[in-house]
């Protein structure tokens, strides 16, 4: 399975947005990379993430479990989480478990950027 | 009828998906529904690995192709418990096994879905372990 | 170690090449290899359906991980004749299921073709039925 | 299995070129499709063949004597043969079995049919 690439690399300054691609199969040991991706950003003060699911074919229930908890950790921290490029059967399952309505939903990186990067701008608090 | 037999250990669940989607591609599933039949299995290969306490740590599936439907059956050997013993079981095997950090108490989902995603389910306790039943229909 | 075992029918070797190509993914073999591979299980499995004289109709394979190869075995039960009968057994399957016409005579391609794919090969005859152990030793 | 489809379809005039397109896997079923094609625009009149790889994952040792077939019903017909698309797995098959000798290779539909447009506007018998 291939590695969750972060997409740009090095360092983030606070209030950037980060992008972290997740894998073709997004199971246990994948997803414990996507939340190690997710969480690194967080902490360096990232505002927003995007996962970008365009290489998934499918997530498992252990999967999305560990997407939740992404989901969890960046509320805690004032973060914005987005998927993009999922597909309709991920999408589907996503609506199913309830995780559609936790995160913005774009059909393209660059559509979730668009959003977030608005919602990043805002400083925290207002 | 087609067999397959599975190590349990890391992403072997997703041999067994490949091995389906080329039967169910052969019984011309729509795409949509080999989609389907492909994550039922691989969920009910999860349960199988988590929750089976089977010594030997094999999965073993059958494919029957029964005129317009396909019938799978997913087993596992190991001690058949009574539901109550079955639930601690289940616990402990979280402990190791189970979710990530973060993310406790979000589990239980993998019947429900194999449920959403197949027509018909039957989870039986048979004499040597337990046995998944999932048949899905096609659909023209 | 892994199992499928299939019947004897049209295009079901293709359900074998995809459950061997996700295992030699996960080991990751090149994708050349895996391509070997895939095309020498299928010729070893069109084999066994020609010429085995199975009456079960039904193919078993297993493949092993061990360390840095991939051994694959294709057996079928059915009688284990001595070669000069197998010839007989061979020409009489032709008939039914073998070269189409006007490419008569063009066959005996199939093992000739699996040394080639893979690196070890051995076709035994076996008590209850022949089987062939090939093997593909992982390339860095 | 997807059928193979002939372009353009319908009748052929002699001289013509025709394209066969094989499926993504040649075995004794689709291979038997293939020869029905090809014997059938050969029988129009066709002086020349196209058969597109373009698709083709596998071909098997029972597809490759069926492919030899065509090319031997075709000589006797003074019509020729020419495969393009062809991977790389399935072009080392074809050198291993001799029949790479035995057809004109092609990488592009365009290329064979520039190769045999030529020596289709040659009138037979010279
Ligand atoms: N193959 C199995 N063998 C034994 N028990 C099982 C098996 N599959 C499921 N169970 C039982 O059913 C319960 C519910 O399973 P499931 O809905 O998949 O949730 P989860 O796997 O997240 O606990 C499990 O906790 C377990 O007790
Ligand atoms: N699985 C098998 N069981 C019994 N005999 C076999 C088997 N595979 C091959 N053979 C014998 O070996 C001969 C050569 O096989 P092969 O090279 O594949 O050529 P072909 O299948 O075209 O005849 C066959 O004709 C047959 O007699």
């Amino acid at each position: 399975m291939s590695e969750p690439l972060t997409e740009p690399s090095g360092g983030q300054a606070v209030g950037e947005v980060a992008v972290v691609y997740a894998g073709d199969y997004v199971n246990k040991m994948s997803g414990q990379r996507i939340e190690r991706e997710c969480l690194i950003r967080i902490e360096r003060g990232c505002r927003a993430l995007v996962i970008n699911f365009r290489d998934t074919e499918l997530v498992n229930s252990i999967g999305v479990s560990i997407l939740l908890g992404v989901i969890d950790a960046a509320e805690r921290r004032g973060a914005r989480v987005a998927f993009s490029n999922v597909s309709v059967h991920t999408l589907k399952l996503f609506e199913l478990l309830g995780l559609t309505r936790l995160v913005v939903l774009a059909d393209s990186e660059e559509a979730a950027l668009a959003t977030l990067e608005d919602f990043s701008a805002t400083p925290p608090g207002h | 009828e087609f067999a397959i037999e599975l190590p349990m250990s890391e992403d072997t669940e997703l041999v067994a998906a490949h091995t389906v989607e080329q039967i169910a591609r052969r019984m011309e599933f729509q795409p949509e529904d080999i989609n389907k039949i492909k994550h039922a299995l691989i969920e009910a290969c999860i349960n199988a690995s988590e929750h089976s306490l089977s010594t030997e740590r094999k999965i073993y599936n059958r494919f029957r192709v029964e005129g317009d439907k396909l019938v799978i059956t997913v087993s596992s050997r190991g001690l058949s418990l009574p539901a109550s013993v079955a639930e601690n079981g289940a616990a402990s095997a979280d402990k190791n096994g189970g979710a990530a950090e973060g993310a406790k108490g979000r589990r239980g989902w993998g019947l429900k879905l194999i449920r959403t995603l197949m027509d018909d389910v039957e989870f039986e306790r048979v004499e040597d372990g337990t046995r998944l039943r999932m048949t899905k229909y096609l659909r023209k």
